[in-house]
């Protein structure tokens, strides 16, 4: 958008050689991103490219502005990022894609126009439904609600629960949404919260909590309270978090993507558009390592798969 | 007689009216927010980890000091807490408790010794060792975080059951709190901190060991918040590199709403406590109430406001009572 | 009465002390003995360096050469607490209390007395500070805080701290600066006791009357050096002066007769509850009124009133036929209104600042063009001032808070008369001001009302008052109790109407 | 006067122009900044081009922007923590608006407006009530911010028309320097004259030393602090307005957090917290020695948690460094630090 980038381009704009890739969190300081981006540096270590990993301390947009400006000037090749907000990082990311930078988004998307592919962990409706499903069947079908989400302008999870709503109003009747709330992604706040939600509403049935600290501070509070077992909960999780939770009842089902995996190809299509093998277009087709190989949908989104759902049979084979 | 004047005219009745008048109202709108064994023990519970960096503040504001870093302490012991028991399997629960207090103490010395002896103020120095203890735990935590697995279930119970139907944090909170006030009011290095803080230079000409005292007030604010940290460990069972970000404006709210002078000089933990118990309680009673989520943070905003106004209210009447007694006299 | 008959050793010895800060040379030759049963006056001029010299004693500073003995063996005191517990006790030349404490914690502060597991005993405490009071014969509630007390009263409470800690020396640096004849005589009935009992005390003033009444041995400083020490008996306050000063001083209360005007101010019915009752009075130009009374008697808020600092309820205050509106000095200012305020230190200066932005915060607005001011205005102002009425400092850039006492009340002066006011209200205007410079305070006083200036004097130096005064008016527990004529002021008349409510004026 | 002759001589200063400069803390933040260019420049990769002049005033104008009354605010001796609150509302407000239909210039004066409420709120609160500001402005941080996250919940709103989002980011002419640069430098010399060369300033200084005193002087102090909270509002909206622009997106929790660093950046230019004491350069260098240091160390790959620990250390160095430096004077000298450095009333 501006006329400056030709400054920074003459060490990113040289097309295929340049194999340096940097992850770029929501935060620093997170298991998933830690997982999520572990996965990126195998696949980097992989096929050769050079890995980093920098973000800013706290979820905010700003925060990852200034670092796609530093990664802009430093003319990296690729960037592989998750959006703190949908449309604050365009700009920055627009400059970095004039100065030749390429730039993939997985597990939280800006606007498609934004940015060259976006790793879609698993399409939202499926994610909205496999939640819903899990919590009806918890709670036979019938009975109060409620979700207790991250902070609320995380576009995933907003998009997630609309469509929870609808995925409700049509083939749930008896279950009755009675509120979200929003736990920050911060340990304290999601269990007090909780802590809320079950003092307001004593008919509740069940917590649904589409992400992984806010799952684990609600079972939390569970684990103690004369609650256990009385309200159900599931949402999104991961198992080194949950297994306790699991193996002791307080939660019976919970489900997840694997967030190495949407590292690991995120990598591998960040590879695939610094070497010119796609530009992000619908059809497009890479190779991604022990993966396979993957397409290219509509609007630049490659889909990792279906979410994966733990329960007491199967945690003990999964260490993320 | 003289007693109840007293009472009424002290400044912590004004927000301990506050703090029933919150209570008694969420409980007629929902009777489980007192009447039911959770509602109860969340009451008790929720705010007394706040109550202890309250009171803790409310020492340091005293001397006319703040302490900014009580947050990034807490994070820090609360890591600690958790890699102490992963670490070192099998270590005494009363053994972390003490290493917690210890370790929180020695970053409040940190704090204390730049206020005291470089003679810069404590807004500036805690509010950089803010910024550095909590760097410091981000480098040290990474992505890794506690999970209420790693830690023994005798300690995780510490931060949930009860005694008598009272938790024991609150138990120990109360301790604490109890101790405090024992201490400012009875002990003459109690009543130390009030004239250091009331008025340094005097504190100065009048031979008092002013640098020796404003350091304990901060070597005790950190070992609050080094305590807070364990408890913070014990109840929530989940630690990660953002535990007890911005607890730091909570506690110094919860001091000053208790009516403890900012400028130094005046106010006790008792006020610094019931002030912890209202603002937490306001957090909790506001979804009873049907105040949608996102209003809240405006709701406690204006009940702050609210509470020091009307403290002041108070006071102003008080005096002008004074004045006109006077006049009759 | 007098122990100079009897010679025994010095309980605390100074000599040859030396102190400097900085550029800045207070002591050369610091030199002093204090004998046991025996109250040794300390006299010099503003800046001298008796307060300097006592604050060694303390221990608040330290020597940079000379010998300081105590008992005969040399101490080096590196704080108060030292200083104190080897028995020394010091009022200082200004009050320094804690002002959120109560009356009882700030005079036994450290020292409580306590009971079982170090519990301070709260009764004990509280009957000792009565027993204290009963003997200075004062009334404070020991229950409240110090804040919002009258220097007075602070000044009492410094008092009672330093006799309650039982000491072998006691040092008194201008106690009696704030303090009235009933309070005066009831503090040396104390400190003539304490002699008796056999310590040693030591005395600063500027009044001589205080001296020779009190003390049987004189010393004598200036600029920073000792001059002489002589029996209070072999010695005149002419001889004191003149060795203090260097050269005889002229009269001390030049008043020039001049001429009335009109009326400049007009009060009437001021009333605030609490402070001061339906007061009325004028001042004319060229005249001096003095408020006269006793200390605490509610002066100062008519005063602070008047100029709109503080509020008052019903009443009004006119200048030059114009109304002041209140609580707004502003205003007050830009009519011509000007306030030299009794507590220097918190309200007449910025302590902090240089003497010029101090000399000229008053006149900001008129040294300003549209608005904006630069130091060099500031400083060409201040210069000037400075001149006038010869603060002693070297550079402008001073921080006023380093002057001496003395110097620190002349730059307030420089700063209120800069502002060219039509109607001057000093309130102790000379309090702590040394001889010399109190005649030139009280000459400038005469000069400005010779040109018309109408000036109100608050004043509770008797002398002060019926040397200067045209006209005073006795208040009285906030109400204006007697109006007495220059011709029959006496200090009978003023101080009958003084402690009395109702007198036929 | 009568009694003597011969008039003294002031000097104006009591030390030379080059010395009281030398010594100044201005003089040593500038250094410092100086230093930490010149060290960047030879030894960071990617450092030494025109565009990190761009990022740099881009990220750091709206801690400039609050800077500037943030300074008055404090040698007044009070604090203004509600700031970054005022700054998220007038996003919000800009936002909502906009999406209503408003265009920009006028939803941005309605800001404007917001901001100068808001302000207006904390001052009367303080200088009427007669409320200790570091209470009030703790109180209208979280209700500001809840009013701005209240207001447009879980949206964001980001349908700005370009031609505005351009212009935030715009530069001026062919340099690398943002034109919103050419905003700062007009409103850094207005506080800068107020400040420093007005009778207003004077009485700021004043009261951060003595209320009383000032009051004393004819200084309307409430008044003073009224308008400097009000300033203080109404520019934090306008730093509102360039958030939003600059991102293209108007969300509640905008800025979250900023007051610390705004407040870290004043103290660091030398500002004391207790009030009476500071200057604007001196600040103005300490925003861009935590901006520059910050963009250096970024480009070097050092992650954010460093740069907290070094931007919380530098802060403790600074002020332990020069009240370290007063003590050598004072040993060479003045009395042992009784005075001066010891805090006094701001009641
Ligand atoms: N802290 C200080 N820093 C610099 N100069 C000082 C300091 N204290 C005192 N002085 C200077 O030392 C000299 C002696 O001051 P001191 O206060 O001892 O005088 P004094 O005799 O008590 O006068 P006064 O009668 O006015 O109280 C004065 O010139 C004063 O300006
Ligand atoms: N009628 C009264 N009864 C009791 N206390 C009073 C009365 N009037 C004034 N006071 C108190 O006495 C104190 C001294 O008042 P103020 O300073 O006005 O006295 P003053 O006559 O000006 O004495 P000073 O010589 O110290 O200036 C104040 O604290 C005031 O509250
Ligand atoms: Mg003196
Ligand atoms: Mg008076």
């Amino acid at each position: 958008a501006t006329g400056c980038a030709a400054t920074g381009g003459d060490s990113g704009g040289d097309g295929d050689g340049n194999l340096a890739i940097t992850f770029l969190p929501k935060n620093l300081g997170n298991a998933y991103f830690d997982t999520s981006d572990a996965g990126g540096e195998e696949a980097i270590a992989e096929f050769g490219g050079t890995y980093a990993e920098v973000g800013p301390a706290t979820g905010s947009p700003d925060g990852q502005v200034s670092y796609i400006n530093t990664l802009t000037q430093q003319g990296v090749g690729a960037i592989a990022l998750s959006a703190n907000d949908p449309s604050a990082l365009c700009d920055a990311i627009g400059e970095a894609r004039d100065a030749g930078v390429k730039v993939v988004t997985f597990d939280a998307d800006t606007s498609p126009d934004c940015r060259d592919l976006f790793i879609n962990q698993a399409d939202s409706e499926g994610i909205a439904k496999v939640q819903v499903d899990l919590i009806a069947e918890q709670i036979g079908d019938a009975g109060q609600i409620a979700i207790l989400s991250a902070t609320a302008n995380a576009t995933n999870q907003n998009a997630w629960i609309e469509l929870m709503k609808t995925e409700l109003a049509a083939n749930h009747p008896d279950i009755e949404l009675v509120e979200v709330v929003y736990g920050d992604d911060d340990d304290q706040t999601s269990f007090d919260k909780t802590a809320a939600l079950l003092q307001t509403y004593p008919e509740l049935k069940g917590i649904v909590s589409p992400t992984t600290v806010g799952i684990s501070a609600a079972a939390r509070y569970l684990q103690d309270s004369s609650f256990k077992g009385k309200v159900q909960l599931t949402g999104l999780g991961t198992p080194n978090q949950m297994r306790d939770f699991v193996n002791d009842g307080t939660v019976t089902a919970f489900a997840l993507w694997n967030p190495g995996d949407l590292g690991y190809l995120a990598a591998y299509g960040a590879k695939a558009l610094i070497e010119g093998d796609i530009t992000g277009a619908e059809g497009d087709e890479f190779d991604a390592g022990k993966l396979g190989s993957y397409t290219v949908g509509a609007d630049g989104v490659v889909l990792l798969g279906d979410p994966y759902t733990f329960n007491k049979d199967n945690i003990a084979d999964f260490d993320f | 007689m003289k007693m109840l004047s007293k009472l009424i005219k002290a400044r912590e009745t004004g927000i301990m009216i506050a703090l029933v008048l919150v209570v008694v109202v969420a409980t007629a709108r929902n009777p489980t927010f007192l009447f039911s064994p959770d509602g109860f023990r969340d009451l008790l519970l929720t705010p007394s980890i706040l109550l202890l960096l309250a009171v803790g503040q409310a020492i340091v504001i005293i001397t006319r000091s703040v302490d900014l870093s009580v947050g990034s302490v807490l994070g820090l012991t609360a890591y600690l807490t958790g890699r102490l028991f992963i670490d070192l399997p099998g270590i005494p629960i009363i053994a972390v408790f003490v290493i917690g207090i210890v370790f929180g103490g020695l970053l409040g010395l940190i704090n204390g010794a730049l206020v005291a002896f470089a003679k810069v103020p404590a807004l500036v120095i805690t509010l950089g060792t803010l910024y550095a203890y909590r760097g410091i735990n981000v480098l040290w935590t990474g992505s890794d975080r506690i999970n209420g697995s790693d830690l023994p279930s005798a300690f995780l119970s510490l931060g949930t059951s009860s005694l008598f139907g009272i938790p024991w944090l609150t138990i120990i909170a109360l301790v604490v709190l109890v101790a405090a006030g024992w201490f400012l009011r009875t002990q003459r290095a109690g009543r130390e901190l009030y004239a250091i803080g009331s008025d340094p230079e005097a504190a100065n000409l009048y031979g008092l060991k002013v640098t020796q005292r404003v350091l304990v007030a901060f070597i005790f604010s950190g070992a609050l918040a080094g305590l807070a940290g364990v408890l913070y460990a014990a109840r929530y069972g989940t630690v990660s590199s953002q535990a007890g970000v911005n607890l730091e404006l909570q506690a110094v709210g919860a001091a000053v709403i208790g009516g403890v002078a900012i400028f130094g000089g005046s106010g006790t933990v008792w006020g610094a406590a019931i002030g912890a118990f209202l603002l937490l309680t306001i957090n909790r009673a506001l979804p009873i109430l049907g105040v949608q989520d996102f209003w809240q943070r405006a709701v406690v905003g204006v009940l702050i406001i609210g509470a020091i106004v009307l403290d002041r209210v108070l006071a102003v009447r008080q005096s002008r009572k004074l004045l006109e007694m006077r006049d009759e006299s | 009465m007098s122990n100079s008959t009897q010679p025994s050793a010095p309980t605390l010895e100074l000599s040859r002390i030396a102190k400097t800060f900085g550029s800045v040379v207070a002591l050369t030759n610091g030199t002093l003995a204090l004998h046991p049963g025996s109250i040794h006056a300390l006299v010099g001029e503003n800046g001298a360096g008796k307060s300097t010299l006592v604050k060694i004693i303390a221990g608040l500073y330290q020597r940079d050469g000379g010998d300081f003995t105590l008992e005969g063996t040399t101490v080096d005191f590196t704080s108060t607490a030292q200083s104190k517990s080897a028995g020394i006790a010091v009022i200082y030349q200004e009050p320094t209390l804690f002002p959120d404490l109560s009356v009882t914690e700030n005079i036994f502060m450290g020292r409580q007395p306590i009971k079982s597991l170090g519990r301070i005993d709260r009764k004990k405490m509280h009957t000792e500070a009565l027993g204290l009071f009963e003997r200075l014969g004062v009334r404070i509630d020991p229950d409240r805080p110090t804040q919002g007390l009258s220097i007075a009263d602070q000044q009492i409470i410094e008092i009672a701290k330093a006799i309650s800690l039982d000491a072998k020396v006691l040092v008194m640096d201008e106690p009696t600066a704030a303090l009235s004849g009933v309070e005066v005589e009831r503090l040396f009935a104390v400190a003539r006791s304490l002699r008796d009992e056999g310590r040693a005390l030591l005395f600063i003033s500027h009044r001589f009357e205080e001296v020779f009444d009190l003390c049987d041995t004189v010393t004598i400083m200036r600029d920073g050096a000792y001059i002489s020490t002589s029996p209070i008996a072999e010695t005149t306050v002419d001889e004191i002066v003149r060795q203090m000063v260097g050269r005889d001083v002229a009269s001390l209360f030049p008043k020039i007769d001049a001429p009335i005007g009109d009326e400049v101010l007009v009060v009437s019915g001021l009333t605030e509850p609490g402070e001061f009752h339906d007061i009325n009075f004028s001042v004319r130009a060229g005249e001096i009124v003095a408020l006269a009374g006793l200390v605490g008697a509610g002066r100062s808020e008519i005063a602070r009133a008047i100029f709109g600092v503080d509020p008052y309820k019903t009443g009004t205050v006119t200048i030059n036929g114009t109304r002041i509106p209140k609580r707004n000095p502003a205003a007050a200012m830009n009519l011509g209104l000007a306030l030299v305020p009794e507590d220097r230190r918190r309200q007449g200066l910025v302590l902090e600042s240089s003497v010029a932005k101090n000399a000229t915060l008053a006149i900001r607005s008129a040294l300003a063009k549209f608005g904006f001011i630069t130091s060099a205005v500031e400083n060409a102002s201040a210069r000037t001032w400075a001149n006038k009425l010869e603060v002693k400092a070297s550079a402008l850039d001073t921080e006023v808070g380093t002057l001496s006492g003395g110097n620190q009340q002349k730059v307030v002066l420089a700063k209120w008369l800069a502002t060219n006011p039509s109607l001057l209200i000093v309130d102790e205007p000379t309090r702590g001001i040394d001889v010399g410079t109190k005649a030139e305070v009280h000459r400038l006083l005469s000069e400005l009302a010779v040109e018309g200036l109408a000036i109100i004097m608050i004043s509770s130096e008797l002398p002060e008052v019926l040397g200067m005064a045209d006209r005073v008016l006795v208040v009285h527990e906030g109400r204006i109790t007697a109006e007495i004529d220059r011709a029959d002021a006496t200090a009978e008349s003023v101080m009958f109407a003084a402690t009395h409510a109702e007198v036929a004026s | 006067m009568t009694g003597t002759t011969a008039a003294r001589t002031y000097r104006d200063y009591s030390q030379p122009l080059w010395r009281r400069l030398l010594i100044s803390r201005e003089a040593a933040v500038i250094g410092a900044l100086a230093l930490v260019i010149i060290v960047s420049m030879m030894s960071v990769r990617a450092f030494a081009q025109p565009i990190t002049i761009t990022y740099l005033f881009l990220d750091i104008a709206p801690i400039l922007l609050i800077a500037l009354p943030m300074t008055l605010v404090i040698i007044t001796g009070e604090i203004d923590l509600s700031v970054a609150s005022i700054v998220g509302l007038s996003s919000v407000t800009v936002g909502v608006l906009h999406q209503n239909g408003m265009p920009i210039p006028a939803a941005a004066l309605v800001a404007l407006l917001v901001g100068l409420i808001a302000g207006a709120i904390n001052g009367a609160l303080i200088t009427i009530v007669g409320l200790p500001s570091l209470a009030v402005t703790i109180g209208t941080l979280a209700l500001y911010r809840g009013l701005a996250v209240g207001l447009l919940g879980t949206t964001a709103v980001t349908e700005f028309n370009k031609f505005w989002t351009d212009l935030a980011k715009s530069k001026i002419g062919d340099t690398a320097i943002p034109s919103v640069v050419i905003l700062i430098v007009v409103l850094a010399l207005v506080f800068g004259i107020l400040l420093h060369f007005t009778t207003f300033g004077r009485g700021i200084f004043a009261i951060g030393l003595s209320p009383e005193a000032a009051r004393f002087s004819g200084v309307n102090v409430e008044r003073t602090k009224f308008i400097l909270f009000m300033l203080s509002g109404i520019v934090s909206a306008l730093a509102g307005i360039y958030y939003t622009l600059r991102f293209g997106s108007a969300r509640g929790d905008n800025a979250t957090g900023l007051e610390l660093s705004v407040i870290a950046a004043v103290l660091l230019g030398g500002v004391s917290i207790f009030g009476g004491r500071g200057a604007l350069p001196g600040v103005l260098a300490g925003v861009l020695l935590i901006g520059t240091l910050a963009s250096a160390l970024r480009l070097a790959n050092v992650t954010s948690d460093v740069i907290n620990v070094i931007t919380g250390t530098l802060l403790i160095a600074s002020v332990v460094g020069t009240s370290f430096l007063a003590w050598l004077r004072s040993k060479r000298g003045r009395p042992g630090g009784t005075k001066g450095s010891s805090p006094t009333a701001t009641g």
